[in-house]
Protein backbone atom coordinates (compact mmCIF):
# COMPACT_ATOMS: atom_id res chain seq x y z
CA UNK A 1 0.00 0.00 0.00
CA UNK A 2 1.91 3.32 -0.90
CA UNK A 3 0.24 6.39 -0.63
CA UNK A 4 2.15 9.29 -2.09
CA UNK A 5 1.56 13.52 -2.37
CA UNK A 6 4.21 15.09 -4.16
CA UNK A 7 4.82 17.83 -6.79
CA UNK A 8 7.02 16.03 -8.75
CA UNK A 9 5.66 13.62 -11.98
CA UNK A 10 5.31 10.13 -11.82
CA UNK A 11 5.78 7.02 -13.99
CA UNK A 12 2.45 4.93 -14.94
CA UNK A 13 4.48 2.31 -15.85
CA UNK A 14 6.82 1.73 -12.63
CA UNK A 15 3.88 2.36 -10.35
CA UNK A 16 1.71 -0.65 -11.60
CA UNK A 17 4.74 -2.65 -12.57
CA UNK A 18 5.89 -2.20 -8.54
CA UNK A 19 2.23 -2.86 -7.18
CA UNK A 20 1.78 -6.69 -6.19
CA UNK A 21 5.10 -7.54 -7.34
CA UNK A 22 5.77 -11.22 -6.65
CA UNK A 23 2.19 -11.69 -5.07
CA UNK A 24 1.39 -14.86 -6.88
CA UNK A 25 -2.39 -14.42 -6.55
CA UNK A 26 -2.71 -11.22 -8.47
CA UNK A 27 -4.70 -11.32 -11.25
CA UNK A 28 -5.31 -8.04 -12.36
CA UNK A 29 -4.85 -4.59 -12.10
CA UNK A 30 -7.03 -1.43 -12.83
CA UNK A 31 -6.05 1.86 -12.74
CA UNK A 32 -6.87 5.50 -13.50
CA UNK A 33 -4.55 8.51 -14.26
CA UNK A 34 -6.34 11.88 -14.07
CA UNK A 35 -5.19 14.60 -16.41
CA UNK A 36 -4.64 18.21 -16.51
CA UNK A 37 -6.97 19.19 -19.75
CA UNK A 38 -6.60 21.82 -21.76
CA UNK A 39 -10.27 23.58 -22.15
CA UNK A 40 -12.54 23.50 -19.29
CA UNK A 41 -16.15 24.37 -19.29
CA UNK A 42 -15.17 25.97 -22.93
CA UNK A 43 -12.54 27.35 -21.58
CA UNK A 44 -8.85 27.68 -22.51
CA UNK A 45 -6.44 26.50 -19.67
CA UNK A 46 -2.96 27.37 -19.62
CA UNK A 47 -2.20 25.79 -16.14
CA UNK A 48 -3.30 25.48 -12.87
CA UNK A 49 -2.18 25.22 -9.25
CA UNK A 50 -2.85 22.84 -6.97
CA UNK A 51 -3.40 23.44 -3.27
CA UNK A 52 -3.99 20.80 -0.40
CA UNK A 53 -4.07 20.66 3.53
CA UNK A 54 -0.90 18.78 4.49
CA UNK A 55 -1.85 17.79 7.43
CA UNK A 56 -5.11 16.15 6.58
CA UNK A 57 -4.64 15.42 3.18
CA UNK A 58 -2.44 11.59 3.71
CA UNK A 59 -4.88 10.84 6.41
CA UNK A 60 -8.03 11.40 4.23
CA UNK A 61 -6.11 9.56 1.36
CA UNK A 62 -5.73 6.34 3.59
CA UNK A 63 -9.27 6.32 5.10
CA UNK A 64 -10.38 6.16 2.00
CA UNK A 65 -8.44 3.67 0.73
CA UNK A 66 -9.06 1.49 3.91
CA UNK A 67 -12.89 1.81 3.01
CA UNK A 68 -11.90 0.07 -0.12
CA UNK A 69 -10.19 -2.85 1.08
CA UNK A 70 -13.19 -3.44 3.76
CA UNK A 71 -15.43 -3.61 0.80
CA UNK A 72 -13.38 -5.17 -1.93
CA UNK A 73 -10.32 -7.84 -1.99
CA UNK A 74 -7.19 -5.52 -2.52
CA UNK A 75 -3.74 -7.44 -2.60
CA UNK A 76 -2.17 -3.74 -3.15
CA UNK A 77 -3.01 -0.31 -4.02
CA UNK A 78 -1.18 2.91 -5.15
CA UNK A 79 -2.49 6.47 -4.81
CA UNK A 80 -0.08 9.18 -6.14
CA UNK A 81 -1.50 13.01 -5.90
CA UNK A 82 0.42 15.94 -7.11
CA UNK A 83 -0.02 19.44 -5.94
CA UNK A 84 1.99 22.80 -7.12
CA UNK A 85 1.61 24.31 -10.47
CA UNK A 86 0.54 21.79 -12.91
CA UNK A 87 0.60 22.41 -17.28
CA UNK A 88 -1.87 20.97 -19.33
CA UNK A 89 -1.58 17.29 -20.73
CA UNK A 90 0.39 16.40 -17.23
CA UNK A 91 -0.99 13.64 -14.86
CA UNK A 92 -2.32 14.81 -11.90
CA UNK A 93 -3.07 11.50 -9.94
CA UNK A 94 -2.72 8.12 -10.32
CA UNK A 95 -4.68 5.46 -8.42
CA UNK A 96 -3.75 1.72 -9.11
CA UNK A 97 -5.34 -1.26 -7.33
CA UNK A 98 -4.12 -5.08 -7.50
CA UNK A 99 -6.69 -7.54 -7.20
CA UNK A 100 -7.39 -11.12 -7.36
CA UNK A 101 -10.15 -11.24 -10.19
CA UNK A 102 -10.79 -7.46 -12.12
CA UNK A 103 -14.35 -7.34 -10.89
CA UNK A 104 -12.64 -6.20 -7.80
CA UNK A 105 -9.58 -4.42 -8.76
CA UNK A 106 -12.26 -1.77 -10.95
CA UNK A 107 -14.92 -1.28 -8.40
CA UNK A 108 -11.98 -0.53 -5.32
CA UNK A 109 -10.31 1.71 -8.27
CA UNK A 110 -13.20 4.00 -9.17
CA UNK A 111 -14.45 3.77 -5.43
CA UNK A 112 -11.19 5.57 -4.31
CA UNK A 113 -11.29 7.85 -7.28
CA UNK A 114 -14.77 8.91 -6.28
CA UNK A 115 -13.97 9.33 -3.18
CA UNK A 116 -10.79 11.24 -3.03
CA UNK A 117 -12.63 13.94 -5.21
CA UNK A 118 -15.28 14.52 -3.02
CA UNK A 119 -13.37 13.61 0.47
CA UNK A 120 -9.32 14.48 -0.01
CA UNK A 121 -8.50 18.23 0.63
CA UNK A 122 -7.34 18.99 -2.61
CA UNK A 123 -8.72 22.83 -4.56
CA UNK A 124 -7.32 23.37 -8.04
CA UNK A 125 -7.17 27.06 -9.62
CA UNK A 126 -6.56 27.73 -13.15
CA UNK A 127 -5.12 30.30 -15.17
CA UNK A 128 -7.16 31.15 -18.21
CA UNK A 129 -6.47 34.12 -20.65
CA UNK A 130 -9.46 35.93 -18.44
CA UNK A 131 -7.28 35.06 -15.29
CA UNK A 132 -7.05 32.72 -12.53
CA UNK A 133 -10.04 31.18 -11.38
CA UNK A 134 -10.95 27.84 -8.67
CA UNK A 135 -12.57 25.24 -9.95
CA UNK A 136 -15.69 24.61 -8.63
CA UNK A 137 -16.99 21.08 -7.18
CA UNK A 138 -18.91 19.11 -9.63
CA UNK A 139 -22.31 18.19 -8.28
CA UNK A 140 -22.11 14.71 -10.87
CA UNK A 141 -18.83 13.74 -8.23
CA UNK A 142 -21.12 14.15 -5.15
CA UNK A 143 -23.79 11.83 -6.91
CA UNK A 144 -20.91 9.21 -8.18
CA UNK A 145 -19.67 9.24 -4.61
CA UNK A 146 -23.41 8.64 -3.32
CA UNK A 147 -23.28 5.33 -5.31
CA UNK A 148 -21.38 3.33 -3.21
CA UNK A 149 -23.40 4.03 0.21
CA UNK B 1 -10.89 26.99 25.23
CA UNK B 2 -8.97 28.04 22.12
CA UNK B 3 -9.10 26.35 18.48
CA UNK B 4 -6.96 26.81 15.92
CA UNK B 5 -8.98 27.85 12.49
CA UNK B 6 -7.65 27.37 9.23
CA UNK B 7 -8.87 28.75 6.07
CA UNK B 8 -7.89 27.40 2.41
CA UNK B 9 -8.24 27.53 -1.31
CA UNK B 10 -10.99 30.15 -2.15
CA UNK B 11 -11.62 30.85 2.02
CA UNK B 12 -8.33 31.68 2.71
CA UNK B 13 -8.22 34.41 -0.07
CA UNK B 14 -12.19 35.67 0.63
CA UNK B 15 -11.02 36.18 4.58
CA UNK B 16 -7.46 37.23 3.99
CA UNK B 17 -5.66 34.65 5.86
CA UNK B 18 -4.61 31.20 6.47
CA UNK B 19 -4.62 30.95 10.10
CA UNK B 20 -6.18 32.15 13.25
CA UNK B 21 -6.54 31.03 17.33
CA UNK B 22 -9.85 31.63 18.25
CA UNK B 23 -11.44 31.66 21.71
CA UNK B 24 -14.80 30.18 22.33
CA UNK B 25 -16.87 30.25 25.68
CA UNK B 26 -16.59 27.06 28.32
CA UNK B 27 -14.56 24.17 27.93
CA UNK B 28 -16.20 21.79 25.45
CA UNK B 29 -18.32 23.82 22.22
CA UNK B 30 -19.58 22.35 18.21
CA UNK B 31 -18.57 23.83 15.02
CA UNK B 32 -22.19 25.38 14.88
CA UNK B 33 -21.41 27.67 18.28
CA UNK B 34 -17.81 28.45 16.13
CA UNK B 35 -19.79 29.42 13.10
CA UNK B 36 -22.15 31.36 14.95
CA UNK B 37 -18.85 33.56 16.55
CA UNK B 38 -17.35 34.12 13.24
CA UNK B 39 -20.68 34.90 11.55
CA UNK B 40 -20.82 37.58 14.52
CA UNK B 41 -17.78 39.36 13.20
CA UNK B 42 -18.69 41.22 10.48
CA UNK B 43 -16.78 42.27 7.15
CA UNK B 44 -15.65 39.20 5.20
CA UNK B 45 -17.31 36.75 7.47
CA UNK B 46 -20.31 37.64 8.19
CA UNK B 47 -20.94 38.50 4.43
CA UNK B 48 -19.78 34.78 3.87
CA UNK B 49 -21.75 33.05 6.49
CA UNK B 50 -24.61 34.25 5.57
CA UNK B 51 -24.99 32.79 2.09
CA UNK B 52 -26.12 29.42 1.68
CA UNK B 53 -22.27 28.34 0.12
CA UNK B 54 -21.94 24.72 0.88
CA UNK B 55 -18.10 25.17 2.96
CA UNK B 56 -16.88 22.02 4.72
CA UNK B 57 -15.29 21.72 7.98
CA UNK B 58 -12.69 19.35 9.15
CA UNK B 59 -11.73 18.68 12.91
CA UNK B 60 -8.78 17.68 13.25
CA UNK B 61 -8.28 16.41 10.07
CA UNK B 62 -11.29 14.65 9.97
CA UNK B 63 -14.20 16.01 7.74
CA UNK B 64 -16.97 16.72 10.71
CA UNK B 65 -20.90 18.32 10.49
CA UNK B 66 -22.11 21.26 12.42
CA UNK B 67 -22.87 19.13 15.47
CA UNK B 68 -19.45 17.83 16.12
CA UNK B 69 -17.57 18.75 19.37
CA UNK B 70 -14.81 20.59 19.95
CA UNK B 71 -12.48 20.76 22.33
CA UNK B 72 -9.67 23.01 23.76
CA UNK B 73 -6.59 22.72 20.86
CA UNK B 74 -8.76 21.01 17.78
CA UNK B 75 -7.89 22.28 15.01
CA UNK B 76 -10.65 23.28 12.79
CA UNK B 77 -10.29 24.15 9.39
CA UNK B 78 -12.94 25.37 7.07
CA UNK B 79 -12.86 25.22 3.39
CA UNK B 80 -14.67 24.98 -0.46
CA UNK B 81 -15.64 21.56 -1.71
CA UNK B 82 -12.90 19.46 -2.64
CA UNK B 83 -12.02 19.81 -6.17
CA UNK B 84 -8.63 17.45 -6.63
CA UNK B 85 -8.23 14.43 -8.99
CA UNK C 1 -7.15 3.27 -31.51
CA UNK C 2 -4.91 0.57 -31.48
CA UNK C 3 -5.58 -2.96 -31.57
CA UNK C 4 -2.42 -5.56 -30.87
CA UNK C 5 -2.13 -9.49 -30.54
CA UNK C 6 1.42 -10.38 -30.06
CA UNK C 7 3.63 -12.40 -28.55
CA UNK C 8 6.11 -9.88 -27.28
CA UNK C 9 5.85 -8.12 -23.89
CA UNK C 10 4.46 -4.69 -23.62
CA UNK C 11 5.13 -1.52 -21.89
CA UNK C 12 2.19 -0.44 -19.64
CA UNK C 13 4.03 2.97 -18.80
CA UNK C 14 4.45 3.64 -22.76
CA UNK C 15 0.85 2.94 -24.06
CA UNK C 16 -0.52 4.65 -21.23
CA UNK C 17 1.31 7.77 -22.16
CA UNK C 18 1.21 7.40 -25.32
CA UNK C 19 -3.10 7.29 -25.40
CA UNK C 20 -4.62 10.53 -26.41
CA UNK C 21 -1.56 12.18 -26.15
CA UNK C 22 -1.81 15.70 -26.93
CA UNK C 23 -5.71 15.61 -26.84
CA UNK C 24 -6.46 18.73 -25.12
CA UNK C 25 -9.56 17.38 -24.04
CA UNK C 26 -9.31 14.31 -22.40
CA UNK C 27 -9.30 14.15 -18.58
CA UNK C 28 -8.87 10.41 -17.69
CA UNK C 29 -7.13 7.60 -18.85
CA UNK C 30 -8.74 4.06 -17.10
CA UNK C 31 -6.89 0.81 -17.84
CA UNK C 32 -6.54 -2.92 -16.67
CA UNK C 33 -3.80 -5.22 -17.13
CA UNK C 34 -4.45 -8.93 -16.44
CA UNK C 35 -1.81 -11.27 -15.07
CA UNK C 36 -0.84 -14.70 -15.31
CA UNK C 37 -1.79 -16.06 -11.87
CA UNK C 38 0.40 -18.51 -9.66
CA UNK C 39 -2.63 -20.07 -8.40
CA UNK C 40 -5.49 -20.65 -10.07
CA UNK C 41 -8.67 -22.88 -8.72
CA UNK C 42 -5.97 -23.96 -5.32
CA UNK C 43 -3.67 -25.29 -7.90
CA UNK C 44 0.22 -24.35 -9.08
CA UNK C 45 0.48 -22.76 -12.42
CA UNK C 46 4.11 -23.09 -14.13
CA UNK C 47 2.59 -21.49 -16.75
CA UNK C 48 0.27 -21.06 -19.40
CA UNK C 49 -0.16 -21.03 -23.55
CA UNK C 50 -2.61 -18.67 -24.88
CA UNK C 51 -4.02 -19.87 -28.66
CA UNK C 52 -6.40 -17.72 -30.59
CA UNK C 53 -7.92 -17.88 -33.85
CA UNK C 54 -6.04 -15.52 -35.93
CA UNK C 55 -8.50 -14.04 -38.57
CA UNK C 56 -11.29 -13.62 -36.24
CA UNK C 57 -9.43 -12.23 -32.92
CA UNK C 58 -8.61 -8.85 -34.06
CA UNK C 59 -12.03 -8.44 -35.94
CA UNK C 60 -13.66 -9.00 -32.69
CA UNK C 61 -11.56 -6.94 -30.39
CA UNK C 62 -12.34 -3.45 -32.98
CA UNK C 63 -15.76 -4.60 -33.05
CA UNK C 64 -15.69 -4.55 -28.85
CA UNK C 65 -14.05 -1.50 -28.78
CA UNK C 66 -16.90 -0.08 -31.58
CA UNK C 67 -19.61 -0.88 -29.68
CA UNK C 68 -17.78 0.81 -26.36
CA UNK C 69 -17.16 4.27 -28.55
CA UNK C 70 -21.05 3.86 -29.09
CA UNK C 71 -22.00 3.84 -25.62
CA UNK C 72 -19.05 6.27 -23.80
CA UNK C 73 -17.14 9.21 -25.00
CA UNK C 74 -14.00 7.50 -25.92
CA UNK C 75 -11.25 10.02 -27.26
CA UNK C 76 -9.02 6.96 -27.76
CA UNK C 77 -8.29 3.35 -26.74
CA UNK C 78 -5.83 0.50 -26.66
CA UNK C 79 -6.35 -3.27 -26.66
CA UNK C 80 -2.64 -5.59 -26.57
CA UNK C 81 -3.72 -9.23 -25.95
CA UNK C 82 -0.63 -11.65 -26.34
CA UNK C 83 -0.88 -14.89 -27.21
CA UNK C 84 2.03 -18.04 -27.01
CA UNK C 85 3.72 -19.04 -23.71
CA UNK C 86 3.04 -17.12 -20.57
CA UNK C 87 5.03 -17.10 -16.90
CA UNK C 88 3.18 -16.59 -13.75
CA UNK C 89 3.65 -12.64 -13.49
CA UNK C 90 3.74 -11.91 -16.79
CA UNK C 91 1.08 -9.67 -18.32
CA UNK C 92 -1.78 -11.08 -20.75
CA UNK C 93 -3.72 -8.06 -21.19
CA UNK C 94 -4.01 -4.39 -21.64
CA UNK C 95 -7.14 -2.27 -22.02
CA UNK C 96 -6.71 1.11 -21.55
CA UNK C 97 -9.79 3.72 -22.43
CA UNK C 98 -9.07 7.64 -22.25
CA UNK C 99 -11.65 9.85 -22.13
CA UNK C 100 -13.26 13.19 -21.15
CA UNK C 101 -14.58 12.01 -17.76
CA UNK C 102 -13.67 9.69 -15.62
CA UNK C 103 -17.14 7.73 -15.30
CA UNK C 104 -17.04 7.09 -19.52
CA UNK C 105 -13.63 6.11 -19.12
CA UNK C 106 -14.16 3.16 -16.00
CA UNK C 107 -17.15 2.62 -17.60
CA UNK C 108 -15.43 1.70 -21.21
CA UNK C 109 -12.62 -0.05 -19.76
CA UNK C 110 -14.77 -2.26 -17.96
CA UNK C 111 -17.23 -3.26 -20.67
CA UNK C 112 -14.58 -4.28 -23.09
CA UNK C 113 -12.84 -6.73 -20.24
CA UNK C 114 -15.93 -8.17 -19.73
CA UNK C 115 -16.58 -8.73 -23.70
CA UNK C 116 -13.28 -9.68 -24.38
CA UNK C 117 -13.60 -12.09 -21.81
CA UNK C 118 -16.29 -13.81 -23.38
CA UNK C 119 -16.69 -12.86 -27.09
CA UNK C 120 -12.73 -12.79 -28.33
CA UNK C 121 -11.37 -15.97 -29.17
CA UNK C 122 -9.02 -16.84 -26.59
CA UNK C 123 -8.47 -19.94 -24.39
CA UNK C 124 -5.72 -20.76 -22.26
CA UNK C 125 -3.97 -24.01 -21.18
CA UNK C 126 -2.25 -24.12 -18.34
CA UNK C 127 0.78 -26.14 -17.14
CA UNK C 128 0.24 -28.03 -13.80
CA UNK C 129 1.83 -30.31 -11.71
CA UNK C 130 -1.39 -32.38 -12.60
CA UNK C 131 -0.16 -32.11 -15.88
CA UNK C 132 -1.71 -29.40 -18.47
CA UNK C 133 -5.09 -28.39 -18.79
CA UNK C 134 -7.40 -25.95 -20.74
CA UNK C 135 -8.94 -23.24 -18.53
CA UNK C 136 -12.78 -23.52 -18.30
CA UNK C 137 -14.82 -20.55 -18.22
CA UNK C 138 -16.23 -18.78 -15.55
CA UNK C 139 -19.82 -18.14 -15.68
CA UNK C 140 -19.26 -15.18 -13.56
CA UNK C 141 -17.82 -13.76 -16.22
CA UNK C 142 -21.20 -14.59 -18.55
CA UNK C 143 -22.79 -12.68 -15.75
CA UNK C 144 -20.20 -9.75 -16.11
CA UNK C 145 -20.72 -8.68 -19.69
CA UNK C 146 -24.56 -9.72 -19.36
CA UNK C 147 -25.36 -6.06 -17.40
CA UNK C 148 -23.92 -4.57 -20.32
CA UNK C 149 -27.25 -5.19 -21.99
CA UNK D 1 -21.93 -26.77 -51.33
CA UNK D 2 -18.66 -27.04 -49.31
CA UNK D 3 -17.52 -25.18 -46.10
CA UNK D 4 -14.20 -25.02 -44.76
CA UNK D 5 -13.92 -26.22 -40.61
CA UNK D 6 -11.95 -25.05 -37.82
CA UNK D 7 -11.71 -26.41 -34.31
CA UNK D 8 -9.70 -24.42 -31.80
CA UNK D 9 -8.55 -25.32 -28.54
CA UNK D 10 -10.01 -28.45 -26.56
CA UNK D 11 -11.98 -29.39 -29.69
CA UNK D 12 -8.95 -29.48 -31.78
CA UNK D 13 -7.23 -32.01 -29.57
CA UNK D 14 -10.73 -33.74 -28.83
CA UNK D 15 -11.48 -34.18 -32.43
CA UNK D 16 -7.72 -34.85 -33.33
CA UNK D 17 -7.64 -32.30 -36.50
CA UNK D 18 -7.79 -28.34 -36.83
CA UNK D 19 -8.88 -27.87 -40.18
CA UNK D 20 -11.33 -29.52 -42.40
CA UNK D 21 -13.18 -29.04 -45.62
CA UNK D 22 -17.22 -30.29 -45.34
CA UNK D 23 -19.83 -31.21 -47.81
CA UNK D 24 -23.53 -30.52 -47.41
CA UNK D 25 -26.34 -30.84 -49.35
CA UNK D 26 -27.91 -27.99 -51.36
CA UNK D 27 -26.88 -24.73 -52.41
CA UNK D 28 -27.89 -23.16 -48.50
CA UNK D 29 -27.33 -24.50 -45.43
CA UNK D 30 -27.04 -23.84 -41.75
CA UNK D 31 -25.38 -24.20 -38.65
CA UNK D 32 -27.86 -26.46 -37.38
CA UNK D 33 -27.57 -29.00 -40.35
CA UNK D 34 -23.99 -28.78 -40.32
CA UNK D 35 -24.12 -29.86 -36.23
CA UNK D 36 -26.21 -32.87 -37.33
CA UNK D 37 -23.83 -34.09 -39.99
CA UNK D 38 -20.97 -34.04 -37.82
CA UNK D 39 -23.16 -35.65 -35.24
CA UNK D 40 -24.02 -38.53 -37.70
CA UNK D 41 -20.33 -39.33 -38.32
CA UNK D 42 -19.64 -41.52 -35.53
CA UNK D 43 -16.59 -41.75 -33.06
CA UNK D 44 -15.84 -38.20 -30.89
CA UNK D 45 -18.07 -36.50 -33.35
CA UNK D 46 -21.25 -38.22 -32.35
CA UNK D 47 -19.86 -38.55 -28.85
CA UNK D 48 -19.05 -34.41 -28.46
CA UNK D 49 -22.27 -33.46 -29.88
CA UNK D 50 -24.47 -35.56 -27.93
CA UNK D 51 -23.49 -33.96 -25.02
CA UNK D 52 -24.91 -30.34 -23.42
CA UNK D 53 -21.24 -29.03 -23.77
CA UNK D 54 -21.54 -25.02 -24.89
CA UNK D 55 -19.67 -24.96 -27.47
CA UNK D 56 -19.49 -21.66 -29.89
CA UNK D 57 -19.85 -21.39 -33.31
CA UNK D 58 -18.40 -18.66 -35.54
CA UNK D 59 -19.21 -17.77 -39.87
CA UNK D 60 -16.64 -15.89 -41.08
CA UNK D 61 -15.66 -15.25 -37.97
CA UNK D 62 -18.50 -13.73 -36.73
CA UNK D 63 -20.08 -15.14 -33.18
CA UNK D 64 -23.19 -17.25 -34.48
CA UNK D 65 -25.88 -19.53 -33.36
CA UNK D 66 -27.48 -22.58 -34.89
CA UNK D 67 -30.00 -20.70 -36.99
CA UNK D 68 -27.46 -18.69 -38.87
CA UNK D 69 -27.33 -18.97 -42.64
CA UNK D 70 -24.32 -20.90 -44.34
CA UNK D 71 -23.06 -20.42 -48.07
CA UNK D 72 -20.85 -22.01 -49.81
CA UNK D 73 -17.58 -21.44 -49.17
CA UNK D 74 -18.29 -20.10 -45.54
CA UNK D 75 -15.57 -20.47 -42.93
CA UNK D 76 -17.03 -22.26 -39.61
CA UNK D 77 -15.22 -22.17 -36.39
CA UNK D 78 -16.10 -24.65 -33.33
CA UNK D 79 -14.43 -24.07 -30.45
CA UNK D 80 -15.23 -24.07 -26.51
CA UNK D 81 -16.71 -20.92 -24.29
CA UNK D 82 -13.44 -18.01 -24.81
CA UNK D 83 -10.84 -17.69 -21.58
CA UNK D 84 -8.67 -14.81 -22.97
CA UNK D 85 -7.65 -11.71 -20.66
Amino acid sequence: MKIIVQEQEFDVGDEISGLAAGDPGVGGIASFVGLVRAENEGGTVAGMTLEHYPAMTRKALEDIVAQAAARWVLRDAVVIHRVGALKPGERIVLVAVASVHRGDAFAACEFIMDYLKTRAPFWKKEQTPAGERWVEARASDEEAARRWR
Amino acid sequence: MKVKLLYFAALRERFGTAEETLELPGEQSRVAALIDVLRGRGGPWTEFFATDYPYRVAVNQQLAGLVSPLSDGDEVAIFPPVTGG
